[in-house]
């Protein structure tokens, strides 16, 4: 991944769902390296932004380029599987035990199997690999999705509410996720409440205010 | 024709099956009572 | 010299209680006298079979009126044991009435020269094989013990109140085809040692039946204790599953 | 850790899916437990109906057992695990799953159930209605076409439904569409129709696969694009 072109290069992004305009000329630029916190009140469509650098949402207005591929043209898809997305819901198959659901993954994205014991190790679930997804409690899940991420290795991750439901222990899962891709010179976007936690992991902040960016606050 | 043939059949099908089903009562109590010796 | 094995530390699910041993031996003596009693006057050896069929639907409706005991009993106590009598009694009755089925179908081809009659009995039989596969299709489908117990006894009222109705009308519609021979066997004059052979099978039979029951209903009760120690020790136990992330023993150390 | 990444081929990633599928059913027991003794029960039913006369029952047996295998086997391609969450179809896209292979692999699941659907509610057909299956080699091949025809059609058109029809409106949508495959699987077990009729019915049935494999492969990126 040449590291001329910015991981997340947005001019003009604008949403409409239905008849709501959720975003608004949202203009953001995102190296690599870089760890970014997106800070905002309920409704200002920090969520809906996220989805659209994960390239979930189509923007309806704008220039909306992630890891150099135009989100408006059709090979949209084909850097899907380079985002790496821990949602609200996590994405697990609750028939499956945390290993099923790790091992499908990497089969998925022709990954080798046999770090899956590690991962888990990692994230702390190496005793409960046997467990299925119904059975885990909410943070054990998305402990699980950590451990899928890692695996993967994505080029950019999107969190959204890390830390929520996970205990201190496992806070510093986040960071270990975010460092570990920002090594690869992939970028981070963090959606959070919890600005002190966040902040203290981002290399810079924005703050979303009804639909558009205002002037964030930047460190270091 | 002397219906043994069916007999058999019938009798064998019976056993055969109440076996399986008491060998899968014992095996399934077996690992319940393995598991709870685990949780201590 | 080494403890002879002591009573407890065999478990307890292979240790043979008197209920097992009863069975065994009255199953033994049944199928001396099922072979050895001379054949029936009109329908030779293949008669024998009715030695099995008989018997195995009375287990499987036995089953199944223990599964509404427990039903009613659950509904009364809310003590899950009574639920968990119901749902054990309702595998063995399924197994019970498959086993009539089948015996019937294989009674029914040199008899009759099909596998299936029709016959009120058999209808029934299969109806209730049904019906029952569905209450544990339910339970299955539920992971919740209390609400396990809630469902399948409301499932059972709705049987308790329908399965006398399909009774009457199965045996109704026969009767207006078949004319009156529904519950006596078909035809046959069982008497003498034949009558022995079958009360022995009727015998030995309610024993195997009462001793699969007991087991099945004692796994349910370990099934119940398990689940619910996973469910109260879930802090604890999830916990046990769930330490710290071992984040500098991963391979590529954070920067 | 870096991982040396094979690109993961086609009909490997379909190979993964429908392991998945499998194996979240063998968990879930839907079929096994609740779609396919609901098959073999309709088979009971039936005659309670229309009366037990065995020689009509020997008579309309195959082509009643065809009619609940379409009816009811259908249910197999939109049962719960099939049926993927909003999250469930967002990971798909995370991993980068290939529409196609995921279309094929849930087809092959569906059609690997319809085919053990098929023997056992056959089973029963055969002797709650005393069926002579005199043409039984005729069933080798049918049993698998059927089942890969209902499997296409059942997961295209669940695709195309998505999770605003509900269980209820892919059935709908499959009965008119799989008339072929009814009348294919009811003639080609006819005592009456010659061998060289039975071909032409087997071939009707292959072209129908064909073509429904070649419209799931067409639809399947598009159908991504509206999710």
């Amino acid at each position: 991944m040449d590291s001329q072109t910015p991981v997340v290069d947005f001019s003009g992004v604008a949403v409409r769902l239905g008849s709501t305009v959720v975003l608004r000329d949202v203009d953001l630029t995102i190296d690599h390296g870089e760890v970014v916190g997106l800070f905002g009140g309920n409704g200002a469509g920090k969520t809906t932004l996220l989805n659209v650098i994960a390239t979930a949402i189509r923007p309806t207005a704008g220039q909306a380029r992630v890891l150099g591929v135009d989100l408006n043209g059709d090979e949209r898809l084909t850097v899907r599987g380079r985002i790496g997305v821990i949602g609200h819901n996590p994405a697990l198959y609750p028939e499956l035990t945390l290993w099923e659901n790790l091992d499908i993954a990497c089969r998925l994205t022709g990954r080798p199997t046999d770090g899956i014991g590690d991962v888990l190790q990692t994230v702390g679930l190496g005793g409960a690999a046997g467990r299925q997804g119904s059975q885990c409690s909410y943070g054990m899940q998305r402990r699980a999705e950590f451990a899928r991420e890692l695996l993967l290795e994505p080029d950019l991750v999107l969190l959204d509410e890390p830390h929520s439901a996970l205990d201190v222990a496992a806070a510093e899962l986040v960071e270990h996720l975010t460092s570990s891709v920002v090594a690869r010179s992939g970028a981070a976007v963090l959606v959070s409440h919890d600005r002190e936690r966040v902040e203290k992991l981002a290399s810079r902040s924005v703050e979303l205010e009804s639909g558009s960016l205002v002037d964030g606050l930047d460190r270091d | 024709m002397n219906g043994w043939g069916w007999v058999l059949w019938g009798y064998g099908v019976v056993f055969f099956a109440v076996g399986i089903y008491l060998w899968a009562l014992m095996a399934r109590t077996r690992s319940v009572e393995r598991r709870l010796d685990e949780l201590g | 010299m080494t403890a002879p094995a002591t009573h407890h530390d065999v478990p307890a699910s292979l240790r043979l209680t008197w209920l097992d041993k009863t069975a065994i031996v009255t199953l033994v003596v049944a199928l001396g006298l099922a072979f050895l009693t001379p054949p029936e006057a009109t329908q030779g050896n293949v008669a024998r079979l009715f030695y099995l069929h008989l018997p195995t639907i009375l287990v499987a409706y036995a089953a199944f009126a223990t599964t509404l005991i427990g039903v009613v009993a659950y509904l009364a106590t809310k003590d899950l044991k009574w639920d968990q009598l119901a749902g054990a009694a309702a595998e063995v009755g399924v197994v019970f009435t498959g086993f009539t089925i089948i015996v019937g179908m294989i009674w029914a081809k040199p008899t009759w020269g099909v596998y299936w009659t029709w016959s009120a009995r058999l209808t029934l039989t299969a109806v209730m094989f049904f019906a029952y596969l569905g209450y544990l299709a339910l339970r299955r489908a539920v992971d919740d013990p209390v609400v396990r117990a809630k469902r399948s006894s409301l499932l059972g009222i709705l049987l308790i109140g329908l399965i006398p109705i399909v009774h009457f009308s199965v045996i109704w519609w026969r009767d207006i085809h078949q004319g009156g021979t529904i519950l006596r066997p078909d035809e046959m004059q069982i008497d003498g040692i034949l009558a022995t052979a079958l009360l022995a099978g009727f015998v030995a039979w309610s024993f195997t039946g009462a001793a699969l029951i007991r087991r099945s209903w004692k796994l349910a009760r370990l099934e119940g204790e398990l689940d619910q120690r996973l469910r109260a020790g879930d802090g604890r136990v999830a916990g046990d599953a769930v330490d710290t992330p071992a984040l500098d023993g991963s391979k590529d150390a954070s920067s | 850790m870096g991982w040396i990444v094979t690109e993961p081929t086609l009909s490997s990633q379909a190979l993964t899916i429908a392991g998945r599928d499998i194996q979240r059913e063998r968990r879930r027991g839907e079929v096994l437990w609740v779609i396919l003794p609901f098959g073999a029960i309709a088979m009971l039913l039936i005659p309670f109906g229309i009366g037990i006369d065995t020689p009509m029952l020997r008579r309309i047996g195959p082509g009643l057992f065809w009619v609940v295998v379409l009816l009811f086997g259908v249910l197999v391609t939109v049962r719960r695990t099939a049926a993927d969450t909003d999250t469930e179809q967002a990971l798909m896209l995370r991993l980068g799953v290939d529409p196609v292979a995921e279309l094929l692999g849930r087809s092959a699941a569906s059609v690997a159930m319809l085919i053990g659907f098929q023997l056992v509610v056959g089973a029963v057909t055969i002797a709650l209605y005393d069926v002579d299956i005199a043409r039984w080699p005729v069933l080798i091949a049918l049993v698998p076409l059927v089942a890969i025809g209902l499997g296409l059609l059942g997961t295209i058109a669940g695709g195309i439904s998505g999770s605003s029809g509900g269980a209820n409106l892919v059935p709908f949508l499959v009965a008119p569409l799989a008339i072929p495959l009814l009348l294919a699987a009811t003639q080609s077990m006819d005592g009456s129709t010659p061998t060289g009729g039975i071909l032409g019915w087997l071939l009707l049935i292959v072209v129908v696969d064909i073509v429904l494999a070649v419209i799931g492969v067409l639809t399947a990126r598009p159908l991504q694009e509206i999710r």
